[in-house]
């Protein structure tokens, strides 16, 4: 297994070293890079699928670090099912990168930076789960945050993107920072940094939280949780595609696995009030994740807000098993884990899904605005199949995988009458409506990305030339993923089964015994409480809608009259009287509006002299982030203010200097004697 | 012969839906002293509309032709999973009320992007008003249904209604709340005044009715149905759950009946209520509608915390 | 000990060479074949250390022990790699006619004689011919800062030159305290030998030595750049030709923290308490912190990176005035790796400012574009001085974190702070320079890349694993400073 | 202790340090260019006679090579030079306006008292000389730093410079009669090639600012005017 998992590292370092080579040596064949990728994906997949069946810890040991602290390894079913993401959305990548960054490649160097931090990016993530040491995790980290800092400003010369490549490796620096220090305080009652030393040292509970809200400041800053997401919708789109997808798709996940080890792993007991925090923080994120992500016209941008949001649901899944847990109650703690982790698996599957179809589009059309596309889904029927499938996934509506995590943690949620406390007896319940809320905003908000992306009439000439792309492979990868994300949705039993094995480990307790995992149905506490069957409804919906079908095909053959869109007599629709995206979310908008900064303008000039008739109208919609304004810039002002204040001490004058070593030789003086 | 009961069951729900309607026009229209066309209007529509011509706008694409049929086969998922006449049938094990919920959510789904397929100023508002609202009365729904579930603590309806009929008839307040809730919320869902009104065709008040404009034929009459169907399972809902008595608990004949005509009261019951609202109440400015469907979500959340602090034995 | 002599007696000759020489056209040349042959007898003498330990000349007049030993290599490794760096940027200066041959003739001599101030600190046993190498330095390089002879550079001289002298002057009060108290328990003329007093320390009278480290903390300090005795500084390193900001960087600030160091522990064996290590962390942590404030504010690209060795010095200082064998560690690697990053920095921002003809970072734009391999150069070294993995720094300043959270924890949040900002600083004026479209008028240059990779390679090697024999080192060494093993 | 007790060397030496100390505050209060360079080879002076004091009454022959040095140094060549630079740049007419003088005087005052202070825990090793001559040495340098943080003449802050040599070289004779020979030839060179490159210095600014007033040299500062 052990071998499984090094040979998808090495796989994909040696994928990054090729790019490399290739600058000096052209003939070496580029293929080779996204070959090595493919295969560290698939590597990556089976040890993933390999380490959850066993469900058992391989460890060993690296002869490199510190002499006296070598690079401590471990495989474990959490690991697993993190490798087992990254395998999947690796793999996919290694089939969509080849066309893709070849259409993108402005030079052979451009190229040997895209695949070599590519390699990197991908082995520091693995690396990251290899960890068992707080030494190696912050280098397999860095790593990870490094190289994906140089993809993130690959496309360097728009000012815009050097600009958000900057703000991305300032959080990642700052989160890491704050992750070293948590271990730090962990590490100050341990004897040394191996995770057995953390999982044994003895702190008080004061402590403790400290160490949690350190980690969860550190890791939540790298997951892009509220209110300290903001890097992130600004980072994950300017990348290329598939590298938005790893980053949007995957690295979040690899924040969730920090949190879920450092919290559920190496802190020797959990509280209550860190699951209260960590489910407040977490829907706090979803909710205002997602109407942020409907304000947005830029697809890529809106994904990642949209990830934002799926971080959010997850965080508050883990919040809720949290407390279960501080509660003693383990197989609702258990269950909750299950639907955060299951969530944490098919956000990765229909975001990369999304990510990549967005990438086609923007291939195709060189277009990312959703409010200049339109009609795509005559031209690009393929695409746009795969992207309904992912809106459908993501917008958790049944049959698809999204569905099941979200119904797992309605089931959590529910659960709260088992618990004393009035607090969490009238919190949960809350947060469960604000789930329930993000559900439908996001139905609401793809609704939106779909309708306006592929339907209606071409806005633009770019949407209106958009041809179906040609390169079988590119769509292969986005075809795999909605597979998954259909296969998962109606069998979702096959991941949970190996999920359970997670919970076994972390929680030590499974689901409930009277729980049901079968082929046909999942019902995760007992069949009377709860049951899903998507394959028994799979068959009853086919059946419903062959029946009627038949019904009114077969029997009474009405053929179907084509004809022009009815235009209430007036005459000349254009594409500019379809609903843009601002005017789709206008009534949101405004209900919500207290969310928001928005600056919303409109000029009308008149026709001249007389005025009386409009002669154009102007309309401006600029929407801001609040912790922008109200976190970040003040950090910023603040810092800039200190350091001027700082810069007086440096006149220039030489007798000030002499000034200041006299005065320190007295005060040193004085002090030792 | 579950199987097939179920199946019986879930057909007649959707061969009523229709009557329901009917019924509903009936005594507005009595209301508001009008000569009220029979019950079986609705059927002669969809029976006209099937036989027409469906004509499509030449922007349409494949998923316009396709939704209508997800539409209605997702509506009798949902159908088939709401106890209708007895409860503890085999397909309501397939899916619970959270799933009930993903039905009418699949639906409205494809309701949307139909709307914006052809690519009219009509469609676009249609669907975004329709995202909106839903999107806002979808938590207020689960919370009013949480707090039946949590009191049965569980969230499989047929499991819930028998466990209200077993503890017999116990005045919950937590239930008084859910019940508003519920019914605000059926009127936001059905598109119902004062939230939408489905006979206008006005567009600066048309909700619903602006994302089917395009539709004709076939397809329209699926859709009618399958909305006749959504008014039907939001009332047999609310019947069923909060005044489960009657409902047949054994596949007898005569309690099967005693069950049929225990729901058909209620519904009348329902309709009857349903049409004094409509007819006392105006219709609302949309941008009022969140204030409403806030209250339901109030009224939800108020029945939750009730259920929480003041029922669940503690 | 015949490598020692022939080191010292080699670079002494160049001098005289040098001066001497007319105006050879491949004096460049030459200089980097003298420093290469130092640079071998240095490893030679590495070798002979690592196996027969501690040397001490007959006479006692040279002390090669397992601490001074590899800084004398990386001294002469830097001092090497610098030189190559120089050939190349010198005969640039040439062609633009920024120097005349004649400077050139200075410029080498002065090279070799810092080279030999810089041996003679380290090899030295006596604490008297410490202070003597020490002022040589400065006086060496005194005259490089302003070889350019513009007003700013002979500025930056004149405060150089006062200001270290000063400094130094109280230097050399604080040895002659050392030599009184050690006079005072019968010390004759050795009683300035390292060795001898490191053998009485216990005896020597701790009132005295207090106040002795005092004035060496304040003299070395101010060479070493200790806020706020560091005005000289960024003046001296952005004013000078940028081969000399490298060596000044990567070597004179190292060999001043020797000297503190080699008081410090004759001061710890006499006073029995901490004071010294105190002082030291307290300096440190104020230079750390107010260095880091002051990178925001730079315009000039050399100037920003002498404000980041005076952080680092900061921080070595720190981890030393901490003690503790880990810490001592971790400011052993530490001197090592930025000594080495920083060169490289240097070198990158030598050919970058060449590049563009300016050292204003607002006139330094799309390096990637202009000469890939500069600008790769530079944001790659930036990202390693500024601590990411799996660069050396990240692991030293890992490890003085570690030992801070062991000792002083209420002060880790401080160092975490500094280093955050710090980043921000260095990377909000690096990232413009190297990244942009490529600006019309510029053109690539001829540059020796090699130093670079070399130094940058050897911090990533020392980042994954440190080679066994640097660790044992480091253990000895540690062992040595701090009396206790790890 | 009382005075008389002591031998006539001590005695000499106790005089000698206060004359030394004496000279630096001359030195502080000094206006004139010209005039500070001869109290300053005054200063010279006395340090040779206390060496040449020392070596004779401890007859350490070491010292008069030393003593030579200073004289040749500090009495002869460094007054020379900036005589001569004083001259050529002629500014030995002009009187540089020392902002309160009184100020600085009483500074150097409670400096001398402070270094007292500092070095009282020696008495404990040693006797009262030791700490008197130490003490008026350390005063000599924090007044030679006080002489060129008021002074704005880059002459003043050479002759500045070279008194806290001249101070630390009193200290090494009083306290430790001296340095090893090697140290003590070492330091001489330094402040010889020191003493040179001032020299030089001079001619530079000269040329780059027209003055020696080193209060024009600012244009390096990290504050934003």
């Amino acid at each position: 297994m052990l071998f499984l998992a090094y040979s998808a590292v090495i796989f994909s370092f040696a994928s990054g070293s090729i790019a490399l080579v290739h600058v000096f040596k052209p003939e070496v064949h580029q293929q080779w890079v996204f070959w090595l990728l493919g295969l560290s994906g698939f590597a990556a997949i089976l040890a993933g699928v390999g380490g959850l069946i066993t469900s058992q810890t391989y460890l060993d040991t690296l002869n490199l670090g510190l002499p006296w602290l070598p690079w401590h390894i471990h495989f474990d079913s959490l690991s697993a099912l993190f490798y087992l993401i990254i395998g999947i959305a690796v793999f996919s990548i290694s089939f969509y990168a080849p066309h893709y960054t070849h259409a993108m490649q402005k030079d052979a160097q451009g190229f040997a930076v895209l695949s070599l931090f590519t390699g990197v990016f991908i082995g520091g993530m693995l690396l990251v789960l290899l960890a068992d040491d707080a030494f190696m995790f912050m280098i397999a980290w860095e790593l990870m945050s490094v190289a994906s800092y140089f993809l993130v400003a690959f496309d360097h010369e728009n000012s815009a993107n050097r600009r958000a490549a900057f703000l991305y490796l300032l959080m990642a620096e700052v989160g890491a920072l704050l992750i070293i220090l948590a271990f730090g305080v962990m590490a100050s009652f341990a004897s040394d940094f191996t995770f057995d030393a953390l999982r044994a040292s003895h702190l008080s509970t004061m402590w403790m939280s400290v160490a949690f809200i350190l980690a969860l400041m550190g890791f939540g800053m790298k997951a892009g949780l509220v209110p300290i997401h903001v890097w992130l919708p600004e980072a994950h789109p300017v990348a290329p595609s598939h590298i938005s997808a790893l980053m949007s798709g995957v690295m979040l996940k690899v924040a969730i696995y920090g949190l879920i080890r450092f919290c559920f792993d190496l802190l020797p007991e959990v509280h209550w009030e860190w699951g209260v925090v960590l489910m407040v923080i977490g829907t706090l994120s979803a909710v205002s994740g997602i109407l942020y992500a409907m304000m947005q016209q830029n697809l890529k941008r809106l994904l990642a807000y949209s990830s934002v949001e799926n971080i959010g649901i997850i965080v508050m899944v883990l919040g809720l098993s949290m407390i279960f847990l501080a509660n003693n109650y383990p197989e609702l703690a258990a269950l909750g884990l299950l639907a955060a982790l299951l969530h944490a698996f098919n956000h990765a599957l229909f975001k990369n899904l999304l990510f990549l179809g967005a990438g086609i589009i923007h291939h195709q059309t060189h277009e990312l605005n959703i409010d200049m596309l339109g009609g795509l889904i005559k031209r690009m029927p393929k695409t746009s199949f795969l992207f309904l499938i992912g809106c459908m996934s993501i917008s958790s509506l049944p049959l698809f995988n999204g569905f099941v995590s979200e119904w797992l943690a309605f089931q959590t949620a529910l659960r709260v009458d088992v618990l004393d406390n009035g607090v969490l007896r009238s919190l949960i319940p809350v947060s469960a409506a604000a789930l329930a809320l993000t559900a439908a905003l996001a139905a609401a908000c793809f609704v939106n990305v779909f309708g306006l992306t592929f339907l209606g009439v071409p806005r633009s000439r770019h949407a209106e030339k958009a041809k179906e792309i040609n390169d079988k492979s590119m769509l292969a990868a986005p075809a795999m993923l909605a597979g998954f994300c259909f296969f998962f949705g109606i069998f979702p039993s096959s991941i949970l089964h190996l999920i359970d094995n997670v919970a076994k480990q972390l929680i030590g307790s499974n689901l409930p015994a009277q729980s049901v995992l079968s082929f046909f149905s999942i019902a995760p506490l007992s069949a009377q409480q709860a049951s899903y069957s998507p394959p028994l409804i799979l068959v009853g919906a086919l059946m419903a809608a062959g029946v009627c079908f038949w019904v009114l095909h077969r029997k009474l053959k009405t053929s179907v009259r084509i004809a022009p869109t009815w235009d209430c007599g007036f005459g000349g629709l254009t594409p500019r009287m379809q609903y843009t995206s601002s005017a789709f979310t206008m009534p949101l908008r405004r209900i919500f509006s207290p969310a928001f900064l928005i600056e919303e303008t409109i000029e009308k000039t008149m026709r001249s002299h007389t005025q009386t008739n409009v002669e154009q109208v102007r309309y401006s919609l600029h929407i801001q982030d609040h912790s922008w304004i109200h976190l970040y810039q003040p950090v910023e002002h603040g810092v800039n203010r200190v350091a001027k204040q700082v810069g007086r001490i440096q006149t220039g004058n030489i007798r000030t200097y002499l000034g200041y070593s006299l005065a320190t030789l007295i005060l040193l003086l004085w002090v030792v004697s | 012969m579950n199987g097939l009961m179920a199946v019986v069951q879930t057909a007649l729900f959707v061969a009523l839906s229709p009557l329901l309607m009917g019924f509903l026009k009936f005594c507005k229209c009595w209301l508001q002293n009008r000569r009220a066309p029979s019950f079986l209007q609705p059927y002669r529509d969809l029976l006209k509309l099937t036989y027409k011509q469906p004509v499509i706008s030449q922007e349409a694409s494949w998923l316009f032709c396709v939704a209508p049929y997800l539409i209605f086969t997702a509506m009798i998922l949902a159908a088939s999973v709401v106890p209708f006449i007895a409860v503890d049938q085999p397909t309501s094990a397939e899916a619970d009320v959270i799933v009930l919920v993903g039905f009418f959510a699949f639906a409205r789904f494809f309701l949307a992007l139909a709307g914006l397929d052809i690519g009219t100023a009509f469609g676009g508002m249609g669907s975004s008003r329709e995202m909106t609202i839903s999107s806002l009365a979808e938590p207020a729904m689960l919370m009013a249904v949480f707090t039946l579930t949590m009191t049965a603590s569980t969230t499989n309806l047929s499991g819930a209604i028998e466990h209200v009929l077993q503890e017999g008839l116990i005045l919950r307040p937590s239930f008084v709340f859910a019940l508003f809730a519920l019914i605000l919320v059926t009127m936001a869902e059905t598109g119902r005044i004062p939230v939408d009104n489905p006979t206008t065709h006005l567009e600066l008040t048309m909700i619903h009715e602006a994302m089917i404009l395009e539709y004709s034929g076939r397809h329209l009459a699926l859709i009618e149905w399958a909305s006749a169907l959504k008014l039907m399972l939001y009332g047999v809902l609310i019947s069923n759950i909060f005044f489960p008595w009657g409902i047949a608990e054994s596949f007898t004949l005569s309690a099967l009946g005693y069950g049929l005509l225990a729901i058909l009261g209620k519904l009348v019951f329902l309709c009857i209520f349903l049409a004094l609202a409509e007819t006392a109440v105006a219709k609302m400015r949309l941008f009022r509608v969140q204030e409403y469907l806030g209250f339901a979500y109030l009224l939800g959340v108020l029945g939750m915390l009730s259920h929480i602090i003041l029922e669940s034995t503690r | 000990m015949i490598a020692v002599y022939s080191l010292l007696l080699l670079s002494a000759a160049s001098i005289v060479f040098f001066a001497l020489s007319g105006h050879k056209e491949n004096m460049g040349k030459f200089n980097t074949r003298i420093n290469g042959v130092s640079l071998v007898i240095t490893i030679i003498l590495a070798m002979t250390v690592f196996n027969q330990g501690t040397l001490l000349s007959s006479g006692k007049a040279f002390l090669i022990d397992s601490f001074n030993v590899y800084l004398i290599v990386l001294t002469a490794f830097v001092g090497f790699t610098t030189s190559l760096f120089s050939e190349a940027y010198m005969a640039h200066e040439i062609e633009l006619g920024k120097l005349t041959q004649a400077r050139l003739k200075l410029y080498y001599s002065m090279y070799q004689g810092f080279m030999l101030a810089m041996y003679l600190v380290l090899t030295t046993n006596n604490m008297g011919i410490m202070w003597v190498a020490m002022e040589g330095a400065t006086l060496t390089t005194v005259l490089l800062v302003s070889l350019y002879r513009t007003p700013e550079s002979i500025e930056a001289a004149w405060k150089y030159f006062i200001l270290c002298g000063v400094g130094i002057a109280q230097a050399l009060f604080g040895t002659i305290l050392l030599y009184y108290a050690a006079s005072q328990i019968g010390g004759s003329d050795n009683a300035l030998l390292w060795s001898v007093l490191h053998e009485h320390a216990t005896e020597l009278n701790p009132d005295i030595l207090e106040i002795a480290f005092v004035f060496l903390l304040i003299g070395y300090g101010t060479k070493m750049g200790l806020v706020p005795l560091h005005n000289w500084l960024p003046d001296a390193h952005s004013e000078g030709p940028t081969p000399m900001s490298a060596v000044l960087s990567g070597l004179l600030l190292n060999d001043a923290l020797y000297a503190v160091i080699r008081n410090k522990m004759l001061i710890d064996g006499a006073t029995q308490t901490h004071i010294a290590g105190y002082l030291m962390m307290g300096f440190g942590l104020v230079s750390f912190l107010v260095a880091v404030l002051f990178l925001h504010r730079q315009k000039d690209i050399k100037r920003l990176f002498s404000y980041s060795s005076i952080e680092h010095i900061g921080l070595m200082t720190f981890a030393f005035g901490i003690g503790g064998s880990l810490a001592t560690f971790a400011g052993l690697l530490h001197m090592t790796v930025h000594s080495l990053v920083k060169s490289a920095i240097f070198v990158t921002v030598g050919h970058a400012s060449q590049i563009s003809g300016t050292q204003k970072m607002t006139g330094i734009r799309g390096l990637m574009k202009t000469q890939p391999k500069v600008g790769w150069g530079l944001l790659v070294g930036t990202l390693a001085i500024a601590g990411f993995p799996p660069f050396g720094v990240f692991t030293s300043e890992f490890l003085v974190f570690l030992a801070t959270m062991h000792e002083y924890p209420w002060l880790t949040p401080f160092l975490l702070l500094g280093i955050g900002i710090a980043f921000a600083g260095l990377f909000r004026h690096v990232q413009p320079m190297v990244y942009g479209a490529k600006p019309e008028d510029k053109t690539a240059i001829n540059a020796n890349l090699m130093p670079i990779m070399v130094h940058l390679g050897l911090a990533l090697w020392l980042g994954i694993a440190i080679p066994s024999f640097l660790s044992s080192w480091f253990s000895q060494a540690t062992l040595l400073i701090s009396g206790s093993a790890l | 202790m009382n005075i008389e007790s002591q031998d006539f060397y001590t005695q000499a030496i106790l005089s000698m340090s206060a004359l030394v100390g004496l000279t630096s505050f001359l030195m502080l209060g000094q206006g004139r260019l010209l005039r500070l360079i001869f109290v300053f080879a005054l200063q010279g002076l006395l340090l040779t006679l206390t060496t040449g004091l020392s070596a004779y009454s401890l007859d350490n022959p070491h010292l008069y090579i030393s003593a030579v040095l200073t004289f040749s140094l500090k009495v002869i060549f460094i007054p020379w030079m900036l005589q001569k630079q004083v001259l050529e740049m002629n500014m030995h007419r002009d009187v540089e306006a020392l902002k309160n003088n009184t100020a600085v005087m009483l500074g150097g005052a409670s400096l001398m008292v402070f270094s007292y202070y500092v070095l009282q825990p020696i008495i404990h090793t040693s006797s009262m000389i030791m700490l008197n001559a130490l003490a008026v040495s350390l005063s000599v340098v924090l007044l030679g730093l006080l002489l060129m943080i008021s002074h704005r003449q880059a002459v003043a802050h050479v002759v500045g410079f070279m008194s806290i040599e001249n101070g630390l070289f009193f200290a090494a004779i009083v306290a430790t009669n001296g340095m090893p020979m090697v140290v003590e030839l070492g330091v001489a060179f330094d402040v010889l090639v020191a003493a040179i490159l001032f020299g030089i210095f001079f001619l530079h600014i000269r040329i780059s600012i027209d003055s020696l007033d080193v209060d024009l040299m600012n244009k390096l500062h990290e504050v934003d005017k």
